[in-house]
């Protein structure tokens, strides 16, 4: 695979389908424009972009990006040294999607996500101290270490947890934008998922009800180009996943998932239609992982080269934002490296509060598996 | 039957289960309005074992939905609507369709309260028909209340009879756990006292629906009505015979089983499951370890042969728990 | 819905994607043609037949449709009269399907059916005796009793079974395609299955498997407007489910279901693709079912007006072949009149023959759980 | 160990358990050129558990598949080939996935032959990873057996040892049924005895590990090994315990159980599922129905408690069941 060459992106996404009404859609792949992913054609885009970040938004969105950044870096340096137990699946170099989305999202709004989640527990106001105690299994962590990473999840924020079922939160977050529905809110749903999850019945069977019942759900496939040590051509015929919007009666959009503006952009349309009751988005993020698939370094396997691996990080998602921002003169590069520099001693600071922190008593092994009523 | 709230000048009303189902939906969904009811031809067509018809007219479209055939959507539905404010009652039409949305039952409902640290909540019920004796063959017959019973987080229940099911329908309904409410298809028009309005039946009470002194007989869901008949023809062989309808499977009412045996000194578990690693075996290992001193028998179980639901009904009704093989099995056991 | 006016179609069917490798589709919804199904625009077609059928093939096919037909109407007197136990699912007004894709299946090619499956098992070249008696439940039956009509089966001409699992065929036929790929033979699958099965993730997965691997498969849809007695635009929201081939990377073909020549057109193709090594077909036929969906007349529910039946049987797919066999001056109408009394009497000798079969011995009733090596 | 086949004049060649499973299918798949490798990330990567390392190379890419992440498809593709001629080998990663494709399992595969009046064989080896112990929590560390011992059709076994995850891999694959081959991924590493070439480990028979006088304990998978353990503490109390090692849960060895229960007259069940509702259940009821006379204590279970498997190792680990736990459960109920 060559190395990403975008260029200049006047307009940084296309509809995969202009609608008319619920049971008709027509209209397919309009100039998706998008990074140079395994198998993708170039071609250029031509949707008018209608929602805009102002400063704030997009300093906003950095600020999400960076912490998630500085805290999957440091969970990184826990799970390779041994002092966190169990599989982590991190997320960097895919921050502009998480980022992008949830700076739309209210805590009233749920999200669902993956194996992959930290990124959007950090993104959806999750909290380093009850994040990093639970990555330990401490009694303080958000799930009190019963669930650890691929079960993070704050219900207060709307966060409905990582999940280590592949596809698993997509019915789970379509079943939110149905309650949604039903209590006649605003509130909308977004569930996040892989190209590798798009091939589980799951994704089809919401996909398809929320379309049918025209939920106010955002479907945003973070298409990394792997499930696992699994490219996108070895396990699916196709090279847009939002070509199976259309299948739905959804619209479907692709966009440059290492720029956290376009997906803003992205994510904005698909909410306000979401919140409108125009019904649900699928929104393909076209982005790249650079850890391993578990942990930093993995497994070792030669699935991809460093080429390749480097060839993405010359778009790394916070590098062509922080360069956007500076450019635009919204920050200064010395504010920025401020910035870095509190969240950072932030990270440090609640990896200490979790390892200082008491494990679970084992006596209350059996708490929680069900609701007692008081 | 303490639960019922009859009042004493009026004769008992009588209904059939298919429509004590009915009810209790329609008396969880009037006293909650955020109980809404989903899953395939429930509304428009009244589901095809005919229990929801006229809830759609009394509550609308919005509250009364019908699906694709999606179960792992169905029961992320209710999954994701349960941890949102809602509480779905979802209707998987046949038992055996548990195969398509597994997933969503055990990796997800089950066991989201407890990987969330307490923190979620998911007052959920599910409505599905087991059971075999319709010819509806190997993949619409099973009784695969196993799988789910062996879940920590899910609650299970199976009632026998008009009363207890729409008193464990309500109950589920109230219920702030994941409840499967266990239904049975040849007892749709067995007819039974069921009083009008609200009322529970409470989940991990066992009923004993017979008392006697020298055997206890322990069943749950249709097999209850076998154990009552073949209670009946064992007394012509000098038994008399205490049945048991669990009428909740988990929690478990251990309780309830271990008097009884403690009492009667021998136990025969009657299920319709197939009878290898059903849940019967759970019962039959309680009661030896809990009332060891007590048995002077062995623990039998009476179960479905280790095949498939057959089709036709020469092996269908050869192949189905009865009667007729409770009293054989009980008098293998104990020799008379 | 308005009465099927079709009028006077030139071509048949079109295509829902053309194709130039694996790993790229474009181009959707070229014309297609099809009959006035619930929210279907009225669209011409424009798509060459390159598949003609000979006269004897459409002999062939007639052939094949009465024979469903007479065996249908028959199992609709026998459940009705309670003769026969367990539930029927009858596929009176779908023949031009199984009819026409039959047609270009040998023995050693396999397909996967549903719970409306008697027409594909007559189609394929299933005997009356043994298919009655296995509606009786009797030892003659292809599955000794044990399986009845939603189970039947005929493994020496390739018949894996209907199946009481909606969608439960697809993957089963997708694996039986893998089969004859990795054999290197020239054989192919198809699976049949309906438009409600059609949001079940199995269909999903299952296609998606067969693009990946460009298997020899052959994916019918039999679009009948419902899933029991939910309509169409009630369970999804699209009109045509062929659209949903794009979304995996294959093509996608509308097709007049009640057509049986069109059937057998569009069918050929998509076998001849197989058979090609280019990989699988969706092929939606636009049908209607005459009876309930249990039964003749069901349960009596009013999900369908009387006057929508009728349009359907206007267009009755045996009257459609008979007229154009009659007209073509392939046959007369004497000879057809022939043709329907000896089946009938083929049936009625079927049914006698079942009814006077014995039950399966119960002490049996354990056999055949497992292979026992001799 | 009498199926082994070693040289006298050769020290017995030690292998892991992870090696012993890729060799296993290596020699299935060398007799056999009809049998083939199929699951997520079994080929390129040689699966996330490193088992089927190696196999693309020596196969090929007609043989070794790397699926899409599609359970439904990948089981059915498994029951497709296998009716129609295939033997296919079919790696189901984590056995909690079986919520994504218990249809295909229970309804399709394992009813398939029956349904059909006999008229379907289906040759198809399903290998998973079962257990706790690594801090994968609620969705990657389960021991669903019952799932699957409850549906005739099927086989299960569950392989304690290196050779025995080698012989009965070939087994299974030489079976002509479906056959589950339940792995478990704490044993990975374990070192054990396994001879080069193809043997077979007879499906349906238990091991005694280890003969004793007055218990007798019995395992299955990483469990055996916790009851050697346990077996071995128990020596302080005066107790000489007799292992068994099922290795194959359906076909059940019941004789082999039978027959040491009435040596012994005591036994405890040890496996790592939830002991409510699990397959310790149909073992402690055939025992006490079967060695009843025999038995001079109740027969024990030890399995894990009413919970999801827990994630922070501090839980996990007073979660799953172990030697002291075996021992303390047995002095409980032998009042030792
Ligand atoms: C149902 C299920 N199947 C398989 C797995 C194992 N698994 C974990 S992550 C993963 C890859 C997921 O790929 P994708 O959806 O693209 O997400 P990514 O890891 O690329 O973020 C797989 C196969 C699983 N956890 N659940
Ligand atoms: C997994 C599953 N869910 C639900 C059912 C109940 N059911 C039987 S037939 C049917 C409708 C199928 O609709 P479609 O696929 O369109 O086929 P048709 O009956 O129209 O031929 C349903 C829901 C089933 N048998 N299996
Ligand atoms: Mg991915
Ligand atoms: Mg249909």
């Amino acid at each position: 695979m060559a190395a990403p060459a975008i260029g200049s992106m006047t307009f940084r996404y296309a509809f995969r389908g202009s609608f008319t009404d619920t049971h008709d859609c027509f209209g397919y792949a309009r100039h998706p424009v998008r990074p140079d992913h395994p198998k993708s054609p170039e071609i250029g885009g031509d949707k008018p972009v209608t929602i805009q970040a102002t400063d704030a938004v997009l300093l906003d969105i950095h600020e999400r990006m960076v912490r998630i950044r500085i805290f999957e870096e440091e969970a990184g340096k826990l799970m390779e040294n041994g002092k966190v137990p169990g599989a982590l699946h991190l997320y960097v170099g895919q921050e502009a999607v998480a980022a992008g989305v949830m700076a739309h999202l209210e805590d009233s709004d749920h999200i669902t996500s993956t194996h992959r989640g930290h990124g959007h527990v950090v993104a959806k106001g999750g909290q380093f101290n009850e994040m990093y105690a639970e990555l330990y299994g401490k009694a303080a962590g958000y799930c009190k270490g019963r669930g650890g990473s691929m079960h993070i999840c704050n219900m207060e924020i709307g966060m409905l947890g990582a999940n280590g079922i592949v596809g698993g939160g997509i019915p789970i977050a379509m079943g939110a934008a149905f309650s949604k529905k039903f209590r006649k809110t605003k509130e909308v749903a977004a569930s996040f998922f892989g190209d590798g999850a798009s091939n589980e019945g799951s994704f089809h069977e919401a996909a398809n009800m929320a379309a049918l019942y025209k939920l106010p759900l955002i479907l945003v496939c973070e298409n990394n180009g792997f499930g696992e040590y699994t490219r996108q051509d070895n396990h699916q015929a196709i090279v847009d996943v939002a070509d199976r919007a259309a299948g739905y009666g959804m619209p479907g959009v692709v966009v440059d998932g290492m720029d956290a503006i376009a997906v803003y952009e992205a994510a904005g349309e698909a909410v306000a239609r979401a919140r409108n009751g125009e019904g649900p988005t699928l929104l393909e993020c076209k982005t790249y992982r650079f850890y391993d698939h578990v942990g930093v370094r993995g497994m070792g396997l030669s699935y991809r080269t460093d080429e390749e691996v480097d060839a993405w990080k010359q778009r790394d998602p916070i590098k062509l934002i922080e360069e956007k921002l500076i450019e635009q003169g919204i920050i200064t590069k010395r504010k920025i490296s401020a910035i870095h520099k509190r969240i950072r001693e932030e990270a440090m600071a609640a990896i200490k509060f979790a390892e200082d922190s008491p494990l679970p008593d084992p006596d209350g092994l059996l708490e929680d598996v069900y609701y007692v009523q008081a | 039957m303490a639960e019922a709230q009859l009042k004493d000048d009026q004769a008992p009303r009588k209904l059939a289960y298919v429509n004590a189902i009915t009810e209790g939906i329609a008396e969880a969904m009037r006293e909650e309005s955020q109980a809404f009811l989903a899953g395939e031809d429930v509304a428009g067509a009244g589901s095809v074992f005919g229990y929801t018809g006229g809830l759609l007219e009394e509550f609308g479209a919005d509250r009364v939905i019908d699906t694709p055939i999606s179960e792992k959507g169905i029961m992320g539905l209710g999954v994701g609507a349960a941890a949102t404010g809602c509480r779905p009652i979802i209707d998987l039409m046949f038992m055996d369709f548990l195969g398509e949305c597994m997933d969503e039952v055990a990796n997800q409902m089950a066991k989201m309260r407890y990987m969330f640290g307490g923190h979620a909540r998911l007052p959920v019920t599910v409505l599905t028909m087991s059971g075999a004796g319709m010819s509806l063959a190997a993949q619409h017959s099973q009784s695969l209340e196993v799988w789910l019973t062996h879940l920590p987080g899910l609650k299970v229940v199976a009632p026998a009879t008009p009363y207890d099911a729409k008193g464990l329908i309500i109950s589920a309904c109230r219920d702030d756990n994941p409840v499967f409410v266990l239904l049975n298809k040849l007892s749709l028009a067995l007819q039974g006292e069921v009083p009008e309005g609200a009322y529970e039946v409470p989940i991990g009470k066992a009923n004993v629906m017979r008392e006697g002194k020298n055997l206890t007989l322990i069943a749950y869901s249709r097999m209850v009505h076998e154990a009552m008949q073949a209670a009946d023809q064992l007394k012509e062989f000098g038994i008399d015979a205490e049945v048991i309808d669990l009428r909740s499977l988990s929690p478990l009412d251990t309780d309830t089983i271990i008097e009884s045996v403690k009492k009667t000194h021998r136990a025969v578990i009657v299920h319709e499951a197939v009878r290898f690693s059903g849940f019967g075996g759970e019962l039959a290992a309680q009661i030896q370890e809990l009332a060891f001193d007590y048995l002077d028998a062995p623990v039998g179980r009476v179960g479905a042969p280790f095949s498939p639901v057959p089709y036709s009904p020469s092996l269908e009704q050869s192949y189905m728990p009865n009667a007729k093989r409770i009293v054989a099995e009980t008098r293998r056991l104990l020799g008379v």
